[in-house]
């Protein structure tokens, strides 16, 4: 007979999985209600999601209290990973998530909205994300990523348009073409270091010396195209403006955020290592990845016509320049990831809630897409303080001073600039300029156009509730204000980092 | 109250603006010209408690804002900086006190006072960090005034305007993380504040870059040939105001950033990239002086002058020497209140005949004869007539440079007669000879509002060129202290022969003369 | 002869390139999926070969996950298939093509 | 005596201001007057100056204010009344208070009037700047000062192209001589670190000789442009388009004049570099005759006159370049008298030939114009220099120096001039006031001018027939500053035949203009005479054809190339390549856009494609690592 197992529920350390653990327990209680009384209205699935998800957020505050006093945690066999990645990619994610939620208080009804489990399955989702950046397995990585993705597949096809559903079955096709590289290359890695976890990987492969460093490369190769693929690097990108533009509005602003911050702490989990071990294949295709990216993205978000194509290129773009500091790899470049996420979090959604009032039930038959770039034309007449707001995120978005975006800009150029990336921090800088463009586009349409006949503002506001002003808000103070919060976030940043070892 | 009053100075009129929502329409004007005014009794106060002795910076004040990574909000005034920070208060209340009727003039004064509050900020800030927010912020306000206000091809100008600028300034953003990055390995701490720097020497081949990276974003906001270009679409496009307040103002802001930053941060580079700055300069004193006599508008002869003017200034600049740098400053606040005056100017016939082509006109004297005197005196100004507050800072430019190359110094000289081509042609076509067309027979005279701009503006122009002892003491102590700074920090022989040492006393002309006596 | 794990790691290989030419050439949904699974299999393939090189049971943990995610996937696939085809009565890949550039 | 430097020094500039004030109203006689009487003011107070320098022999020195203090430069407001500045003042109040007074008649039907006072009395506070001076800071300012009110008064009559034309011209041509100013003033600056007249010279003797070289040109091309000096000499007779009172006092007695003070001032600069004022001296030899040839032929009265102003600044130079200083400064004032004299005459002339400018049109006039007549006439004996009158003394003088400094080329070159200018001096009184009255022809009815323009007129016929006794005062007086010597000829007899020669060669000239002239048979010309299209009468009468040649080959070319400038250089190339940069970005973008066809099979291609990339690149890296012995091996065997 097999022996028990004897665990102590000490080393097991539980408090490692609360955070996953309160998602998952708010979506089933979700579920269950709506099986107990079904009809319930979206409003008390939103509060409740909200609730959870702040209790998310303290046992987060604890864990992270944890982490400062111990420095790293493992837990639950070992495969829970409790460090300042984890910790601060979670706080994005919660908080993203808790920005995003209320955005379903629209005015207007739409159909995900009416059903529970879109809130479920939101829930599921974060839970996902959750996992996927609290552990340094890749089993757990991998499920982590699909169960989060799956549940988003879902979500984008909630939205029941056409293009909703095209974007799903885009998304979802090339999602499971990357979830074949991502199992291939956790093979290839479990081939040569029999270990699928990557501080082990990291460890049996530096105590060889990087003999099979063909296979090693071949391995990197298909984990950097599932982790391209993630982060929309070019040219596994193509899914994204079709998805972004497919997808509800809110719904686009929180995948330009949320899956890629959990992307990224796992590619930092995954190449840093590689980086500091001196491949200098890697150091070239991640240079490479970086300034295709940026550059391409930003080309093709140039002669965009409709605004949130403009923006999810210009978040593919964004994506680019951040990905640069998982090349330089340094704590400096790592905490401006983090920061720049941050303060990316706030403008981006902030732009695309900003689409998302002004959204209409039904095409108008002058326009050709829902937030085409003639529609917001002489905005600040008719609308100004909406046009100002939009005006806000766009000029914060393209790093105009002292607006969010641009701390997090300088910090990231700041630390390529000091690790000697001198033609990257060049790079990086003009394509600022470039990006600049087409964020002014839509300021020039607001700003300096005539309105359309007829147009008397109201349809800049239409779906907006007090709910979604407050998140426009919260959103608009934080890009404005942020030069206040900078320097505790950046310590706060740094000290997670750093004492996580990156 | 007096350790603030920069803060005071940059922030009230953004606190007005903001408020300025709330005013309604019609008493729009009457706030915005209060405001200015309250601004400008602030910026003369500044003048008033300002002392002119001392060559440090003065009214500092701090407050961190970015403490972990080096930034702080650091302000302080010298004698660099002062005047144009009153000049842009003057500018502001000129400006919105003599704004002729447009439509939504209330986004137009809010536009105004946040602009107020960049300039301010601009020639304040003594940290790069804070210095480049307001550098940058100062382009958002412009391209809505060119944009929302300006001509049938306003959307190009203000985009090109915004852009290239932006691009420019970039590029010297990189260049601030790499000063800053020496100074994290040279000491161990991060800092931004441009004190801090000065202390910093540089190898030669670090400050070579850094100085071209900075050189880049001020040479387009100038700007100097040939990132010029955007010039005249901004100009041509603006509104007179926008016209004004760029001329006057926002241009100053990249030569100040040469001597505020290039010349005492990069010592060698300087002195390295002195003759090829200096042929720049050069072409763009006489290429774009002829370009302005092609003109056919007579806003763009103004806009191209404007260019003239900047290649002096950056000459004088690029002297390196006390008399140089002093001149060159002293003349960007001659530029400013000339080219103000002229685009205001300007902006009278434009009101009247909403052309500005000079074909157009003619024989405006007959008809406007306050308008032509004021417009000749603004000329001769402008083409540094002595006496009038240009040819202070023209001679004392050319004067320094010319210690440092003569045939260059000839060659930019020139500017006194090619500028004199294009203004004298301009000012026959639109003013002499007979009333030709019809719809200018009837032309009212200048106006009380218009007056009330161009009036103070003339008068600065002569007592500043009559009398410029006040304002030119102050910029001459600062700038010694920086000429002194620059000396001591140069490493290159090159360097320390172009840049004079102020310490030691002239002592080769007295030896000479002795020993000729002696023989 | 003795089949060894390069046997099994080169049938994995080549099932995968199998799927990548099937992402690459179908034209139809559904095949598609095939091809993804197709992809999925050929790494639990190599997972339990080298599982059993190892004498170590993550590889066939690992295996199971995918099975799982795989089959979650399908679950997914199929209903997003479905409901395109009830709208679209198509599920040709040309078809979806409305939103581009 | 720092009140009279003040009150000669601002009275003027009051008078004009005070009449600016009514510029843009209709006519104000007080204007005029208050104009006038504070140029009177300044002339009494220089007068006042005058006898105290006479009495003491000190220069009055004051500072004013600080003007420019940066560095180690320090320009004042200083200004200084010593033997030099007191001539020039004098000659300068002197006949501006004539032509204001003059002027108050002849503007008389001006609808500007007022604004006329204004940039006269403007003009005149500028002059008294530029010669009170004492420093080279200073003296530009009122250089272009009295540029600006040339141009201000040359343009006048606005409403006339050629006025505003010449106005432009004259302006532009003196700029390119004002930079060569600037320049000498920088080169004074750095050499001797001050600008102060007497302090700059007492540092000069101990500079080397290249340098000073170089002083002295470049601000010799400052004077060459205010003298119009040749090239830069077709100013002044275009300049003639404006106001005849602003000829007379601007464009012939005053400001052409400045060059001449301009040399005569830094006179320790100049002898120190004899080899420049050789220069200067030859210079002003050839414009003296080159000048005189174009007024032979020319049939504009007041370009005649001008000419011959051009011709007497010629004289001045070739003395100040010669050495004699003092020469040149009692010529600069002699000439100021009998010139001016003469454009007024011109004025009245004008005035009743209703601004008819052609002598060959008029004729006979003496007996309308009496008194005209007679100031004419000795304002040109005195050009001439027939003794007794002024011109007698100076230009002899003239002579005399260059003789004794055996310079006899320029010594045959100024005879000859001599009877040149008696020629065409006599030439226009004899076609204006002698012959038939060829203007009835063209129905005038000419008349005299108002008596009180004559009498304004009268201290300068005065001078003109007196000035001479001047001479030996003045040489006494100048003689310390300037150090001056008098210039004799070694041998009594050669002077004397030299002196009688001259007269008598001079006097015949103007026999010859009267024969020629005088006549009944002279008509007005119709461009078939023979003599007419000569090509020597061409080549004069079209000013050898420099204003062509500058028209053609210097204001075409600029204007075309300025146009060039902007539409190819600055829009074409500059512009277009930011704008083409942009497009780059742009069009790539348009272009490569098509990637995104939104065609899923497509969209996995490229994921495959990327991952292929990948790998590939992952196989070359890989097979380099693992072999990078043999390649190092391989590569060494190539020789790399």
């Amino acid at each position: 007979m097999l022996a028990p197992i004897n665990i102590s529920m000490e080393s097991l350390n539980v408090m490692t999985l609360a955070p996953m653990l309160i998602p998952v327990i708010g979506a089933l209680l979700i579920l269950v209600i709506d099986v107990v009384k079904g009809g319930l209205h979206k409003s008390l699935y939103v509060v409740l999601s909200l609730l959870f998800l702040a209790i998310d957020f303290f046992s987060l505050l604890d864990a992270s209290e944890l982490f400062t006093q111990n420095g790293t945690v493992l837990g639950m066999f070992d495969v829970m990973l409790i460090d300042g990645l984890a910790l601060l990619a979670q706080f994005i994610i919660v908080i993203a998530s808790m920005l995003f939620i209320p955005l379903a208080l629209t005015h207007k009804r739409f159909h995900e909205f009416s059903y529970p489990e879109f809130f479920a399955l939101f829930l599921f989702m974060i839970a996902g994300f959750q996992f996927m950046v609290a552990t340094d397995n890749i089993i757990l990585i991998f499920v982590g990523l699909e169960t989060a993705s799956l549940a988003l597949y879902t979500l984008i096809a909630m939205h029941n348009r056409d293009k909703s559903f095209e974007a799903a079955v885009k998304y979802f096709t090339m999602g499971a073409l990357a979830a074949g590289f991502f199992s291939f290359g956790a093979m290839i890695f479990y081939a040569l270091t029999g270990s699928v976890e990557i501080n082990k990987i990291a460890l049996v492969l530096a105590a060889n010396g990087y003999a099979d460093i063909g296979y090693v490369l071949v391995g990197t190769a298909f984990m950097l195209a599932a982790f391209a693929f993630k982060l929309s690097l070019i040219p596994f990108h193509t899914w994204a403006p079709d998805v972004y533009e497919g997808s509800s509005a809110p719904m686009a602003g929180y995948m330009s955020i949320v899956p890629k911050i959990a992307a990224f702490v796992v590619a930092m989990r995954f190449f840093e290592f590689l980086v500091h071990s001196g491949i200098v294949w890697l150091d070239i295709v991640l240079y490479a990845f970086v300034i295709i990216t940026m550059t391409v993205a930003n080309m093709w978000a140039l002669v965009q016509t409709d605004v949130k194509r403009m923006l999810a290129y210009s978040s593919i773009s964004h994506a680019g320049f951040v990905m640069a500091a998982i090349l330089i790899g340094t704590t400096q470049a790592n905490s401006a990831l983090f920061l720049y996420w941050v303060l990316f979090t706030f403008t981006n959604l902030g732009s695309f809630s900003m689409l998302w009032i002004s959204r209409q039930k039904n095409l108008p038959a002058h326009q050709s897409s829902d937030h085409s770039f003639d529609k917001f034309a002489g905005m600040i007449k008719t609308a100004p303080v909406a046009a100002m707001i939009m005006g806000l995120f766009m000029l914060s978005l393209a790093g105009v001073p002292p607006f969010a975006l641009f701390w997090g800009k300088i910090y990231l150029i700041s630390s390529a600039v000091t690790s000697g990336y001198t033609i990257l921090a060049l790079i990086m800088a003009l394509n600022s300029a470039i990006a600049g463009y087409y964020y002014l586009k839509l300021i020039v349409y607001m700003f300096m156009k005539e309105p359309v006949m007829g147009n008397d503002g109201h349809m800049y506001v239409a779906n907006a509730t007090l709910a979604l002003k407050t998140i426009i808000g919260i959103a608009a103070v934080g890009t404005i204000f942020a030069f206040v919060a900078i320097n505790p976030l950046l310590e706060f940043i740094t000290a997670f980092v750093y004492n996580s070892g990156y | 109250m007096l350790d603030h009053i920069l803060s005071l100075l940059i922030f009230f009129p953004a606190l007005a603006a903001v408020f300025g929502f709330m005013i309604q329409k019609e008493s729009m004007r009457a706030y915005g010209v209060s405001v200015a005014a309250i601004e400008f009794a602030l910026a003369l106060w500044l003048w008033y408690v300002f002392d002119g002795s001392v060559s440090g910076m003065q009214f500092m004040e701090s407050l961190p804002l970015v403490p972990s990574f080096g930034i702080n909000y650091t302000l302080g005034v010298d004698g660099i900086s002062v005047f144009i920070i009153i000049l842009s208060a003057f500018f502001t209340l000129l400006g919105i006190g003599s704004l002729t009727d447009t439509k939504q003039v209330k986004y137009m004064i809010i536009t105004l006072l946040f602009l107020q509050m960049t300039m301010v900020g601009v020639f304040a800030a003594l940290d790069a960090i804070v210095f480049y927010i307001f550098w940058e912020l100062s382009l958002v306000p412009m391209l809505y005034i060119i944009g929302a206000w300006g001509g049938p091809l306003r959307i190009y100008a203000s985009i090109k305007f915004f852009l290239y600028t932006f691009a420019g300034s970039l590029v010297m953003l990189v260049g601030m993380l790499f000063m800053a990055y020496f100074y994290y390995q040279a000491t161990g701490v991060w800092s931004f504040a441009l004190l801090d720097w000065y202390r910093l020497i540089l190898p030669e081949t670090f400050q070579l870059w850094l100085f071209a990276a900075f050189f880049l974003g001020f040479a387009i906001k100038v700007p100097m040939f040939p990132f010029h270009t955007w010039l005249p679409y901004a100009h041509g496009q603006a509104p007179t105001i926008g016209s004004v307040i760029l001329a006057a103002i926002l241009l100053k802001m990249g030569t100040y950033a040469f001597v505020r930053f290039s010349l005492p941060l990069f010592p060698d580079a300087a002195a390295f990239f002195m003759i090829p700055i200096a042929i720049i300069a050069i072409i763009m004193v006489i290429y774009t002086a002829m370009v302005a006599y092609a003109q056919k508008d007579i806003k763009q002869v103004v806009a191209y002058s404007s260019i003239s003017h900047m290649g002096i200034i950056i000459l004088g600049t690029f002297a390196l020497n006390v008399e140089g740098i002093t001149g060159s400053i002293f003349l960007m606040l001659g530029h400013g209140v000339v080219a103000g005056a002229l685009f205001l100017l300007v902006g009278v016939i434009y009101d009247r005949r909403h052309t500005k082509l000079m074909s157009e006109f003619g024989g405006l004297a007959h008809v406007m004869p306050r308008y032509a005197t004021i417009f000749g005196i603004m000329m001769m100004a402008s083409v540094g007539m002595p006496l009038t507050i240009n040819f202070v800072g023209e001679f004392l430019s050319l004067l320094g440079f010319y210690q440092q190359s003569h045939i260059l110094t000839l060659l930019a000289g020139t500017g006194i007669i090619v500028g004199a081509i294009y203004m004298l042609a301009a000012y026959k076509k639109a003013f002499f000879g007979e009333v030709t067309n019809e719809k200018n027979k009837n032309l009212p005279d200048i106006n009380k509002r218009e007056l009330f701009g161009l009036i103070p503006l003339v008068i600065v122009a002569i007592w500043l060129g009559v009398y410029p002892k006040p304002v030119l003491e102050p910029i001459n102590n600062s700038v010694k202290s920086i000429v002194q700074l620059m000396h001591n920090k140069s490493t290159t022989a090159l360097a320390k022969e172009r840049i004079p040492n102020l310490v030691k006393p002239k002592v080769v002309i007295i030896e000479k003369t002795i020993i000729e006596e002696v023989h | 002869m003795e089949i060894g794990l390069n046997h099994y790691l080169v049938l994995s290989t080549i099932l995968f390139a199998i799927g990548l030419v099937g992402v690459m050439r179908r034209k139809n949904l559904l095949l598609l999926f095939f091809a993804t699974e197709i992809l999925l299999n050929a790494v639990n393939v190599a997972f339990a070969a080298i599982s059993h090189y190892y004498g170590d049971l993550t590889g066939q943990m690992f295996a199971f996950f995918v099975i799982a995610i795989a089959a979650s996937e399908v679950a997914v696939g199929l209903g997003l298939l479905i409901v395109w085809y009830k709208r679209h009565g198509s599920i040709d890949l040309d078809a979806l093509t409305t939103m581009k550039g | 005596m720092e009140k009279y430097l003040y009150i000669a020094l601002f009275a003027p500039l009051v008078g004009s201001l005070f009449s600016a004030l009514f510029a843009a109203t209709p006519k104000k006689l007080f204007t005029g007057i208050v104009g006038s009487l504070l140029i009177f003011t300044s002339f009494v107070a220089s007068t006042m100056l005058l006898l105290y320098i006479l009495k003491t022999g000190e220069p009055i020195h004051v500072t004013m204010m600080t003007w420019m203090e940066t560095g180690d430069l320090y320009i004042p407001f200083g200004f200084v009344v010593d033997q030099i500045s007191v001539t020039m003042m004098m000659v300068v109040t002197l006949v501006s208070t004539v032509v204001h007074v003059y002027a108050i008649g002849y503007m008389d039907h001006d609808k500007s009037f007022n604004r006329f006072f204004a940039w006269l009395s403007a003009f005149v506070f500028s002059m008294m700047i530029l010669v009170m001076s004492d420093n080279y800071a200073g003296l530009f300012i009122g250089w272009e000062g009295v540029g600006l009110c040339s141009w201000g008064l040359i343009g006048f009559w606005y409403h006339k192209e050629s006025a505003t034309w010449a106005a432009n011209e004259a302006f532009i041509m003196n700029r390119i001589a004002d930079l060569g100013m600037l320049i000498g003033i920088f080169l004074v600056y750095w050499n001797t670190g001050t600008l102060q007249y007497d302090e700059a010279f007492a540092v000069m003797p101990g500079l080397d000789t290249a340098t000073l070289t170089w002083m002295g040109i470049f601000l010799f091309i400052g004077a060459m442009g205010k003298s119009a000096q040749f090239p830069l000499h077709t100013w002044l007779a275009d300049a003639m388009e404006g106001p005849t009172p602003v000829s007379a006092l601007i464009h012939a007695a005053t400001m052409v004049t400045a060059g001449v003070y301009l040399v005569v001032r830094s006179n320790e600069l100049y002898s120190l570099i004899p080899n420049v004022g050789l220069f200067i001296a030859s210079l002003g030899a050839f414009v003296a005759i080159f000048a005189a040839s174009m007024a032979l032929v020319n049939r504009d009265m007041k370009r005649i006159i001008a000419y011959s102003t051009l011709s007497q600044l010629g004289y001045m130079f070739a003395a100040a370049g010669l050495g004699a200083y003092w020469v040149a400064l009692f010529h600069l004032m002699a000439h100021a008298f009998f010139k001016a004299l003469l454009f007024l005459g011109a004025g009245n002339v004008m005035h009743a030939m209703h601004d008819e400018l052609d002598p060959f049109k008029m004729g006979g006039l003496k007996k309308v114009m009496k008194w005209t007549w007679i100031m004419m006439t000795i304002a040109s004996l005195a050009l001439a220099g027939i003794f007794p009158f002024a011109g007698f003394f100076s230009k002899d003088t003239i002579l005399e120096a260059a003789f004794a400094e055996h310079h006899f080329v320029i010594y045959g070159v100024l005879l000859f001039t001599a009877g040149l200018t008696a020629f065409y001096s006599f030439r226009l009184v004899a076609l204006i006031f002698h012959g038939e009255e060829r203007y009835k022809i063209f129905g005038i009815h000419p008349h005299e001018a108002y008596r009180f323009m004559l009498i304004a007129m009268s201290p300068l016929l005065i001078l003109a027939m007196i000035a001479g006794i001047f001479k030996e005062p003045f040489f006494s007086m100048v003689e310390e500053i300037l150090g001056a010597a008098e210039y004799h000829i070694h041998s009594h007899a050669t002077a004397l035949i030299m002196l009688v020669g001259t007269q008598i060669f001079v006097a015949l000239a103007i026999l010859y203009a009267y024969k020629k002239y005088a006549n009944k048979k002279v008509m007005v010309p119709d461009g078939t005479s023979a003599i007419e299209n000569s090509f020597i009468y061409k080549l004069l009468f079209n000013q050898y054809y420099i204003p062509y040649f500058y028209e053609e080959y210097i204001v075409k070319p600029y204007r075309e190339i300025s146009e060039l400038f902007w539409t190819k250089v600055d829009m074409k190339i500059v512009d277009a390549t930011v704008d083409g940069i942009a497009g780059i970005v742009y069009g790539t973008g348009e272009k490569t856009r098509q990637m995104q066809s939104g065609n899923l099979s497509t969209m996995l291609k490229w994921m495959v494609a990327g991952l292929v990339g990948l790998l590939s690149l992952a196989v070359v890296f890989g097979l380099a690592a693992r072999y990078s012995d043999e390649i190092l091996v391989f590569l060494s065997a190539l020789g790399v």
